[in-house]
């Protein structure tokens, strides 16, 4: 219907419904409130024009009413305030068990590259009907992810991860957009989210020249740089074992205690003296400045891949609902 | 100004012609002044935030910085300017009383306590500067590594404590040469003989925003001084 | 109002106070007091800050209401700034991205 | 225009001395307004002119108008420049320093050398800006967002903020005036609840001026000092934290808006009982309202960081702040209208401004609501639903009221009457113009087009030329009344000392008004606003 003069992007996440649907409510309180003040200056401003002879009449105020239009809207804003954070709730609560994919933004591009090591740029090829996380960070100043058809965006910052996650509903190309401004090419930074179905997806995949999962990648790189040598995965070494610490509360030498997160493993490799394991000595080299992004993303793939999460193994069994 | 449309009274000629009375004059001089050190408090506030958050996330490289420094001058110069702010209370009394040459030395004073501290504070900077703790490209923490082995210090988080440091001691600073160059002026006018009992409201005021430097520093003292200095296990 | 004449053996009396906790503040910083020695500091610091704001800048016995309030509104902007920016500070190690 | 010689030429601010030296080393709040008035307007068009380019490059999809960079520092000198120059200083520095010691029945504001202080250092930082502007420019975005403005833009960024800076302190200064003038200047009887709300909102501005300016002078010397001396505060290689530059940014800009929109409620509120002949409603609500506003403004900053990556916490405990500092604006906007409410109501140019403001200010304000909702912020923040948003507040809102209010006093600050029907026009064509321009970038920021963009998708064009139309429209509105303000000045008919029988001390005393305000200090025996002791004037019901 309003295919020449649309009123709203494509809906083609779980969660853009829930967005239109908060915004529709708004848009009817917002008409009617604009409506009704309009009306009744419109009618004053005729029926109490001036005329000869007829004076104003002075009217002081009326506490009642000014109790009345404070606590009404308050009310009807309390509603609004709810639901909205319902949403922003659910939105900043990834699922578990998505599908992750890593996001490095560098003026002025999106690099991006899936768990099973297929790399892209400025596109994002994704499944219809599963749940993807982004994990994203920026080599040098601050992003944002936009993605209109699907309500969500999130900032990409340099120096630490923010998430970001859908389930896209609705097979098509929608726009990617870079939201927060970063310079130059700032319009330039754009590019777009190809949502197949399942089938297409897996042919999709299989057609790449990955070499070889994320988690591998980080598995060699891991290698590489010797850190086996403290942090075996059999016994304790002079680093903490990493199997199984992912998304676990680590208790910290200083008595504080976090969750092992993306932020967290990303920290211990740049910054290992920051939080140091309870029990261990800060006898790790700094890896900052030594590791580039990608290969930072794909080290905290392979850490987290130590941890599988419960009933997560496997190909992912939900089915698209469209 | 002699063709002031309303002379309400007889007054002398400190008294502006848009006022009804010395008092009111006087009080809004006041006001305006608390009302500017009370901007000046957000200002200092902005740095304050950040540096509490950043000792937050990384106490123990404020730790390590914090043992840098040199206390006992840090100590000294709190006393520097606890002894400015007595003289400055001192010297107000003897406006108040209308005691000239007593006023004069005692600003007087005050001006060479202001330039005490910050001939120990460049001091303190120039320390810094030798041992390469100034955020950039030639900073290095190599020492505080070497020096406190206890401490986990990663170096570019050091780099946030001296920032801060700089930051924070360098403003402060700043206002004291802008009180310095403010009691320059009072000395001045003070010399020649233009505060009286009934009018030290320059004295006055210039007095509060010494004594608010003063204050600052009186946290800024303990909050880069003396974050961590117990002795290390 | 500001009239008041303060005696000079008051204002002597605050500087000694003062420079006395000044050298507590620095020895008691050497003094292992666990969590306390921050506490310890900024109790000692807003003490001093409290003489001289009541007695060398007047506020207790010359000024006005209005003078305190400016004081205690420009303090309480400054402590908005801070807990408000610790609302996000002190709760993003908890997750939720 | 005979009738202008023929009068005996009586005393006043504007005739007691002539020549440069008399104006730039007056000390008077009225000529200092003046001086104001000329600089801001010169900001103005500057500000307005880089709107204009704007709009004109976003006429088409591609980027071919001017370059990706001229574009960026297009909207940044834009912003920067209306904001700073133009929004914050607006209705405080011109009408607020022009009426606020007039209301009060004071001889002039405390403090009138800083007064004059406050405007050579807008002047500087002014010249400041231009040099930035004609060496460059800077192109972070008025936002200056490190770690873009720190370490990667190769622009002015610190001419910029320096600038800024300096501006700040004129603000302040002003800010500072203000609210000792109110508390030790005003006149025999003049009691709190007697005072015009105008004065009530500049004194809640002021507020927000000292208490809130600092902090951001304090992060722009931080951001000056990143770039100078390579200090990292906000620095993310060095462990900074980049959301901290936001928190303290917002910390002032949030406040800021309440800068641009308090004086202008003010106006409004000046404006609505004159022309109604009534008593304002609920006075003491909408006094308190205002400093509700200064108050909570204060809560709610970081609703601007939703998406930056702030803490979920954080988010929810700022949102629903964010309500609160709704609830006043609610209450006054229903204030004014129960003020019509059985009054005797004239279309006025004034009024019709004032009507304007409450529409567009509610449009403005019920979209912020959308914004509040965190669920929406994040599909729309950053796009140009925002863009909109915050136009209709400080434009339509800001802008409306001052134009208002300088139809409503431009008899007392010139002695001369505008041709009403002209001003009428030149209302209607705002209003429209303004509507046109802004009203389609709802829907855009709806449909995703982030804001900043050079160059778009071209499916967003149709309501981009809207917009740009719109836009064309709405500067032929400006230009209007400074064209026959300054006409006005030489032909327009000579103004009574009250001809819109207005209450409030600025109307008892002759226009334009002599150096020192009154003839002897008023004595106020009389209620705010006691529009039924006052005769409406003949003049204007005749009319029409």
């Amino acid at each position: 219907m309003f295919d020449s003069f649309p009123l709203w992007p494509a809906r083609a996440s779980t969660g853009a419904g829930n967005v239109d649907a908060l915004y529709i409510f708004l848009v009817l309180i917002a008409s009617f409130m604009s409506v009704a003040i309009f009306t009744m200056i419109v009618i004053f401003a005729l029926r109490y024009r001036r005329r000869r002879g007829i004076e104003a009449e002075q009217i002081e105020g009326s506490t009642a009413l000014e109790i009345t239009w404070s606590v009404l809207p308050l009310g009807i804003f309390m509603i609004i305030f709810a639901w909205g954070a319902v949403i922003y709730f659910k939105e900043r609560t990834p699922p578990r068990g998505a599908t992750e994919v890593y996001v490095v933004a560098k003026q002025w591009m999106w690099k991006l590259e899936h768990e099973e090591g297929q790399r892209e740029i400025n596109e994002l090829h994704v499944p219809v009907g599963r749940d993807v996380k982004l994990i994203m960070t920026s080599q040098d100043v601050i992003h944002s992810f936009y993605i209109p058809a699907f309500r969500i965006k999130q900032d990409v910052l340099p120096g630490r991860y923010t998430t970001l996650w859908f389930r896209a509903t609705k097979p098509g190309i929608y726009h990617l957009f870079c939201a927060e401004y970063c310079g130059t090419q700032h319009s330039g930074m754009i590019g777009q989210i190809v949502v197949m179905e399942p089938t297409q997806y897996e042919a999709w995949l299989s057609g790449g020249m990955a070499t070889g999962s994320l988690a591998s990648n980080g598995q060699n790189i891991f290698q590489q740089l010797g850190c086996p040598t403290c942090h075996r995965s059999d016994v304790q070494g002079r680093g903490p074992n990493l199997v199984g610490v992912f998304g676990k509360p680590v208790l910290l030498e200083d008595g504080r205690t976090v969750i092992a997160d993306e932020n967290y493993v990303r920290e211990s490799i740049l910054s290992p003296s920051a939080k140091v394991v309870s029990g261990f000595k800060p006898i790790m080299p700094v890896f900052q400045g030594l590791v580039s992004e990608e290969q930072l993303n794909a080290l905290v793939a392979y850490v987290k891949s130590l941890s599988p999460p419960p009933g997560a193994a496997g190909v992912k069994p939900r089915e698209p609902k469209e | 100004m002699s063709d002031s449309p309303i002379a309400v009274e007889e007054h002398g000629p400190e008294l502006r012609h848009h006022f009804e009375t010395v008092e009111q004059q006087r009080n809004a001089a006041s006001l305006g002044m608390w009302l500017f050190l009370g901007t000046e408090i957000m200002f200092f506030g902005g740095m304050f935030c950040a540096y509490l958050i950043y000792r937050m996330n990384y106490f123990n490289e404020f730790a390590a910085g914090s043992r840098s420094l040199d206390v006992w001058l840090g100590t000294i110069n709190t006393m520097v300017l606890i002894c400015s702010s007595l003289t400055v209370a001192l010297g107000v009394r003897a406006a108040q009383m209308g005691k000239r040459t007593l006023l004069v030395i005692l600003l007087l004073t005050t001006i060479i306590f202001g330039f005490a501290f910050l001939g120990i504070k460049g001091i303190e900077w120039y320390d810094k500067y030798k041992e390469h703790h100034i955020p950039g490209t030639s900073f290095s923490a190599d020492d505080l590594v070497r020096d406190y082995p206890q401490i986990h210090i990663d170096q570019s988080h050091e780099q946030l404590y001296f920032s801060l440091y700089f930051a924070m001691t360098g403003l402060h600073a700043l206002h004291m040469v802008i009180g310095v160059g403010i009691f320059a002026f009072l000395t001045f006018h003070a010399w020649k003989g233009r505060y009286t009992p009934n009018y030290y409201t320059p004295v006055e005021i210039g007095g509060l925003y010494w004594h608010f430097v003063d204050i600052v520093w009186i946290y800024l003292f303990p909050l880069l001084y003396l974050i961590d200095r117990r002795p290390l296990g | 109002m500001s009239e008041h004449i303060m005696s000079s053996k008051l204002y002597y009396g605050i500087w000694i106070t003062l420079m006395i906790l000044t050298v507590v503040t620095a020895r008691v910083a050497f003094i292992d007091l666990g969590p306390f020695n921050t506490v310890v500091a900024l109790v000692i610091a807003t003490c001093k800050a409290l003489l001289v704001i009541l007695f060398f800048m007047h506020v207790k016995y010359a000024s006005e209401k209005l003078t305190k309030m400016v004081i205690i509104s420009s303090i309480f902007w400054l402590l908005i700034l801070l807990f408000l920016s610790l609302t996000d500070y002190s709760t993003r190690a908890l997750g939720h991205g | 225009m005979a009738t202008a010689a023929i009068t005996a030429e009586r005393e006043h601010y504007l005739n007691k001395d002539y020549g440069i030296r008399s104006w730039l080393l007056t000390t008077d709040h009225k000529r200092i307004a003046l001086l104001y008035l000329a600089s801001i307007t010169f900001f103005f068009f500057i500000g307005g002119f880089f709107a204009l380019l704007i709009r004109l490059e976003l006429l088409t999809p591609a980027g071919d108008l001017v370059q990706a960079d001229t574009y960026n520092k297009l909207f940044t000198m834009h912003g920067m420049v209306m904001v700073f120059f133009f929004l914050i200083p607006s209705i405080p520095a011109v009408l607020g320093n022009f009426l606020v010691p007039m209301m009060i029945g004071a001889k002039d504001l405390a403090f009138p050398r800083i007064n004059l202080l406050s405007w050579y250092l807008y002047i500087i930082a002014g010249i400041m800006m231009l040099h930035c502007i004609v060496t460059g420019g800077a192109d972070t975005g008025w936002t200056f967002y490190t770690p873009f403005s720190t370490a990667f833009s190769n622009t002015k960024v610190v001419e910029a903020g320096l600038a800024i800076f300096v501006a700040g302190f004129s603000s302040i200064l002003t800010g500072l005036n203000f609210v000792v003038t109110i508390h030790r200047m005003r006149a025999p009887g003049m009691t709190w609840s007697r005072l015009p709300l105008f004065i009530w909102a500049h004194y809640a501005t002021s507020i927000i001026q000292l208490l809130g300016t600092p902090v951001l002078a304090i992060t722009l010397v931080l951001v000056v000092f990143e770039r100078v001396f390579h200090l990292g505060i906000f620095d993310p290689t060095r462990g900074g934290d980049p959301l901290l530059f936001q928190h303290l940014f917002w910390f002032y800009s949030h406040p800021a808006v309440y800068i641009m929109i308090l004086p202008s409620m003010g106006v409004v509120t000046e404006i609505i009982p004159c022309f109604s002949r009534k008593r304002i409603f609920g006075y003491h609500a909408v006094a308190l309202s205002s400093i509700a506003i200064a108050v909570f403004g204060f809560l709610v900053w970081a609703h601007h960081m939703f998406v930056a990556g702030i803490s979920l916490y954080s988010a929810l405990i700022f949102s629903i702040l964010s309500y609160l500092v709704a609830i006043p604006s609610a209450i006054k906007v229903f204030n004014w209208t129960a003020t019509l409410y059985k009054g005797s109501i004239t279309f006025s140019t004034p009024m019709l401004y004032a009507f304007g403001f409450i529409g567009l200010f509610t449009m403005g304000g019920l979209t912020g609501l959308f914004l509040a909702a965190l669920g929406i912020d994040v599909h729309v923040t950053d796009t140009y639903f925002v863009v909109a948003h915050f136009h209709y507040i400080m434009v339509g809102g800001a802008v409306m009221g001052y134009l208002g209010g300088m139809h409503f006093w431009w008899p007392k600050i010139s002695g001369r009457l505008y041709p009403e029907w002209l001003g009428k026009f030149a209302a209607l064509i705002v209003f429209l113009g303004f509507n046109l321009t802004f009203f389609p970038q709802f829907i855009l920021g709806y449909l995703g087009m982030p804001r900043r963009y050079w160059q778009y998708p071209p499916e967003f064009q149709v309501l981009n030329v809207l917009s740009t139309a719109g836009s064309t429209i709405l500067a032929v509105g400006y230009v209007l009344p400074m064209v026959y303000f300054l006409w006005s000045m030489r032909y327009g008919r000579i103004a009574d000392d009250n001809p819109w029988g207005a209450a409030g001390l600025e109307w008892k005393t002759s226009s334009p008004p002599p150096t020192y305000n009154f003839e002897e200090t008023p004595e106020v025996t009389w209620e705010a606003y006691n529009y039924d002791q006052i005769p409406a004037p003949v003049e204007v019901s005749v009319e029409r």
